[in-house]
């Protein structure tokens, strides 16, 4: 996280003086933008780089690299809500459920401003104890393969 | 009059109530005008001095003020007027058993539909909607909402059964058709609460258009909103001066003047409008 | 801009491309419109005056607004590049072609470019202008014997459609 | 060709009734009065001819839009309009159905007597009546014809008179009394495209229409078979000053005619008979009106519109209607205009 503050410092400190706005709430969305944004990034494919939104430790402690999908574990290679991914984070690899993509979906389906993901054992288990951000419903559908997962969601969308 | 006391009786909050049971229903307009509050509707009202009556003009409530829904109008352009008849039967249809209510891009509401895996087989979303699109059948509006830091959109189908309720929080016109650059935008101007208390307004008055000028998160922006091909008028641009002046390279000033490119709905719309207004009343 | 059947197998593009590009095409289309409102009746290759001939009857359909009207003004203003056909496009053609709601303008194909490129070429006036008429209206009369039969055969049918009352004042 | 008709479609009521009396005015064959008309009308003509022994020529001054300030040296009662055509163009020759002299219609084939203005009329003119109504006579007068030589000979055909009907009321029709013994004989649909197929064979051969100008006397001897057309050839000299009777005739065929013909039969091209109809008169003959529709070469129906005009055609052209506006046609020009507003 330090290395991004290094990254956007420039901008940051010209923001705050034009603004004066606090800068805890423009780090969980603006992080992930210090790189052109082109519509293919919001699909979910290998070496996007996503948003870990559950309390782990591993996914809230800043690098200074940012997680990325380093393989998708499906047949067409395009993560939706629901996949798992292969994740690259902090030098280690660690498995991630989707749960919520900036492409949009089916209809009546969220679409979030950020591909957010959750760190999961190999087991299926998550890492965290707590997801903060809103989970779409659609993924209960399949209730029993992320139960563990759904059981520590606060809220749905 | 007594149909907006009624309306005002709905409030579950009871202190108004019990203020606006003894006078008749005054407009909250006032407050949706003020252009540069950076306003969160969510947050509870202040003291609010007792409203004056109103008297309201009959002949004002006579003069009908005609809204047809956009989805209606057929796009210009090779298609078959036939399919756009037949989808029109049945969105009259749709009308005649669900309410849609009137609502323009920029107004805040609450959709709550049928989903199989929410609480209570039903879900609820508020939003402000800042696309409507589609023409026909399959016409859709998108809402948007921060929830928890977390931007959130759904785009909904108007005419889709699993629609259960669309209910219009606040009515008001923004100064852009399209509120895309909300996403752009800094959080708090799309951040609406959850359990926002619906807004009450005389039918006769006019849709207010709240002149709010948003502003933005840095610079890399999903679309360049500054260039002249978008024509936003709700940001507040903070960017440099050469950089205002180098998007108007992209300035087409003789689109204009293109005379063919205007479609005039005008007729259409009267057309269309004599013809669902038949079909919704029979 | 063309919505007609001609565009059906235009892969989606709905106006030709003229000129130089989208600034060129309308200039180039300006300077035509212009010379149409001058003289009436000009020739020019085919495809531009096809193009040409919608912009001018959007242009008098806006003059038909009046010359109070503003956005009929500044229409006005940037189509005719020479200024003083401006009062004959209000004054002149705007109450000639009043009664009418639409058609202003009437394209004939002639023979192709000899000159240059052999480009097809065609024709384009403005409905009641002062010269000598193009083609010669080439019906027969309503006398005619084939006229005339067809004449007593629709009367029939109107009679027989009709309610029977002026057939019996008649005998 | 119409021989075999007849037989066949007569065959049921020949026998036994060959030697009923028949009426005196067909006492001869009507192979013999055909052929005492012809010598007649031949030996009439070259009399006729014979009183200009010496060519004398004449002056014919065309005003026509086409050829402006035209003048034809013609000879005196032997050109004809139609030569006068044939100087000017083929399309003349062509089109030209009357021509119009000194403000008088006249036929293509009848000789030019004076120095004149001429003027051609086509189907296609601007005020095209005179053309119609002459086009509608011929045809009646090929109906005629037809109607004559269709039956055999045991079978007397007696020519009443062609009812001068307007263009407008739908086909043309000639008044004919058939044989005593044909009275409850219906055409059926065959017999009239049997029938329209010979006048189709007449049109083939391309007959030209020669008019004449004889007195009543000649005509009275002419026709003193037929008591109808006496009466009318009286009428006719009773209207005219000079006791003056138009005939004309195509091939061998010889009728009284009301006036001015088109050039050649050639001109029709569709042609159909169409239908007859018993007319209720106080005699005691079976009048029937054959009535036909027909369309000249220069203006060709579809074959839907041809259909639609045969199928209305075969109504019967109402007497009343169109006899007022026929009387009034004669009289005054205003009396097509009554005819046309009765039948509004």
């Amino acid at each position: 996280m330090a290395n991004k503050w290094q990254i956007t410092k420039i901008q940051m400190a010209l923001l705050n003086r034009q603004l004066g706005l606090s800068l805890t709430h423009l780090r969980s969305t603006v992080i992930q933008r210090h790189f052109s944004v082109t519509g293919a990034c919001s699909a979910i494919q290998k070496l996007t780089r996503v948003r870990v939104v559950d309390n782990s430790a591993l996914g809230n402690t800043p690098y200074h690299r940012p997680p990325k999908c380093i393989h998708v574990y499906n047949k067409t290679g395009v993560g939706k809500v629901g996949d798992t991914i292969l994740l690259a984070i902090k030098g280690e690899k660690k498995k991630a459920l989707i749960v919520g993509q900036k492409m949009p979906g089916p209809p009546m389906t969220p679409r979030f401003d950020s591909n957010n993901v959750v760190l999961i054992e190999d087991n299926g288990n998550p890492i965290g104890t707590r997801i903060k951000t809103p989970i779409p419903y659609i993924l209960r559908r399949r209730e029993g393969e992320f139960s563990k997962v759904l059981a520590i969601a606060r809220n749905f969308v | 009059m007594a149909a907006a006391c009624g309306r005002l009786w709905e409030r579950p909050a009871a202190a108004l109530a019990g203020l606006a049971a003894a006078r008749p229903a005054a407009p909250r307009r006032c407050f949706s005008f003020s252009g540069y509050r950076s306003y969160s509707d969510g947050e509870p009202e202040k003291f609010k001095p007792p409203p004056k009556p109103v008297i309201i003009d009959k002949q004002k409530q006579s003069v009908e003020r005609r809204f047809l829904s956009p989805e209606f109008i057929p796009p210009r352009g090779r298609t078959n007027p036939l399919k756009f008849y037949i989808e029109r039967k049945d969105m009259i249809q749709r009308r005649k058993v669900f309410n849609i209510p009137e609502f323009y891009v920029g107004s805040i509401l609450a959709v709550t539909t049928a989903d199989p895996y929410a609480n209570g087989k039903a879900s609820r979303f508020v939003g402000i909607c800042i696309q409507r699109g589609g023409k026909g059948l399959g016409a859709t509006f998108v809402l948007r909402n921060v929830i928890e830091d977390q931007g959130v959109e759904i785009c909904y189908e108007l005419y889709n059964p699993r629609i259960q309720e669309i209910k219009v929080l606040k009515l008001e016109k923004r100064l852009d058709d399209n509120l895309m650059y909300l996403r752009d935008a800094l959080p708090e101007y799309s951040t609406f609460d959850m359990n926002m208390k619906p807004e009450s307004r005389l039918d006769h008055e006019e849709i207010p258009v709240n002149k709010l000028q948003v502003r933005m998160k840095p610079k890399p922006w999903s679309k360049r909103w500054e260039r002249p091909k978008y024509n936003i008028k709700g940001i507040k641009f903070e960017l440099p001066e050469e950089k205002m002046k180098e998007a108007q390279k992209w300035n087409k000033p003789w689109l204009e003047f293109d005379m063919l490119r205007e479609y005039d709905t005008s007729k259409i719309e009267e057309k269309i409008w004599k013809e669902v207004n038949e079909e919704l009343k029979k | 801009m063309r919505l007609s059947v001609a565009a059906a197998i235009s892969h989606g593009r709905v106006h030709r491309r003229l000129g130089l590009g989208p600034r060129s095409r309308l200039d180039l289309l300006r300077n035509l419109v212009t010379a149409l409102v001058r003289h009436e009746r000009i020739e020019a290759p085919w495809a531009r005056a096809d193009e040409m001939r919608g912009y001018a009857e959007r242009l008098i359909d806006y003059a038909k607004l009046g010359d109070t009207n503003e956005q009929a003004m500044r229409m006005a203003n940037f189509w005719l590049t020479e200024k003083d056909l401006i009062h004959k496009l209000f004054k002149v053609l705007a109450p000639r072609f009043q009664p009418h709601p639409g058609k202003y303008t009437r394209l004939l194909q002639i023979p192709n470019r000899d000159s240059l490129d052999r480009a097809k070429m065609a024709v384009i006036e403005l409905k009641g202008n002062p010269y000598p008429p193009l083609i010669r209206p080439r019906c027969d009369s309503e006398k005619t014997l084939l006229n005339q039969l067809l004449k007593g055969y629709r009367e029939d049918i109107q009679r027989a459609t009709a309610p029977r009352a002026p057939e019996g004042t008649a005998v | 060709m119409a021989a075999p008709w007849a037989a066949r479609c007569l065959r049921g009521g020949r026998d036994g009734r060959r030697f009923i009396t028949t009426p005196s005015a067909s006492r001869l064959a009507s192979d013999e009065i055909i052929q005492m008309r012809n010598e007649l009308f031949t030996k009439e003509k070259k009399r006729q001819l014979s009183l200009y022994p010496r060519i004398e020529k004449i002056e014919v001054k065309y005003v026509g839009k086409s050829h402006p300030g035209s003048v034809f040296v013609m000879n005196k009662a032997l050109s004809t309009p139609y030569n006068c055509a044939m100087h000017l163009s083929e399309w003349h020759c062509k089109k030209s159905v009357l021509a119009l002299v000194d403000g008088e219609v006249w036929d293509m084939y009848r000789p030019l007597t004076k120095s004149c203005e001429i003027q051609f009329l086509t189907f296609k003119d601007e005020d095209p009546e005179e053309v119609n109504k002459a086009y509608w006579r011929s045809c009646a007068m090929i109906m005629a014809c037809v109607l004559k030589r269709a039956f055999k000979d045991e079978y007397s055909v007696n020519l009443i008179k062609s009812p001068e009907v307007p263009v407008i009321s739908g086909a043309f029709c000639y008044d004919v009394i058939l044989d005593s013994r044909l009275n409850d004989w219906k055409p059926t649909k065959d017999n009239f495209r049997s029938l329209a197929r010979d006048a189709g064979m007449l049109i083939h051969k391309d007959l030209p229409f020669e008019a004449l100008h004889v007195e009543a006397k000649v005509a009275c001897e002419m026709f003193q078979h037929n008591r109808y057309k006496m009466e009318m050839i009286k009428q006719k000299a009773s209207q005219n000053t000079e006791g003056i009777v138009m005939l004309h005739r195509f091939g061998d065929f010889v009728d009284v005619s009301e006036g001015p013909h088109i050039p050649r039969t050639s001109f029709c091209y569709q042609y159909e008979i169409t239908a007859a109809h018993d007319l209720q008169t106080n005699k005691s003959e079976l009048i029937r009106r054959f009535q036909g529709v027909s369309l000249p070469i220069h203006l060709k129906a579809h074959h839907t519109v041809w259909h639609k005009l045969l199928e209305r055609s075969k109504r019967l052209v109402t007497e009343e209607r169109y006899l007022e506006a026929e009387d009034g046609s004669s009289e005054t020009k205003d009396g097509t205009e009554e005819g046309k507003s009765v039948s509004i």
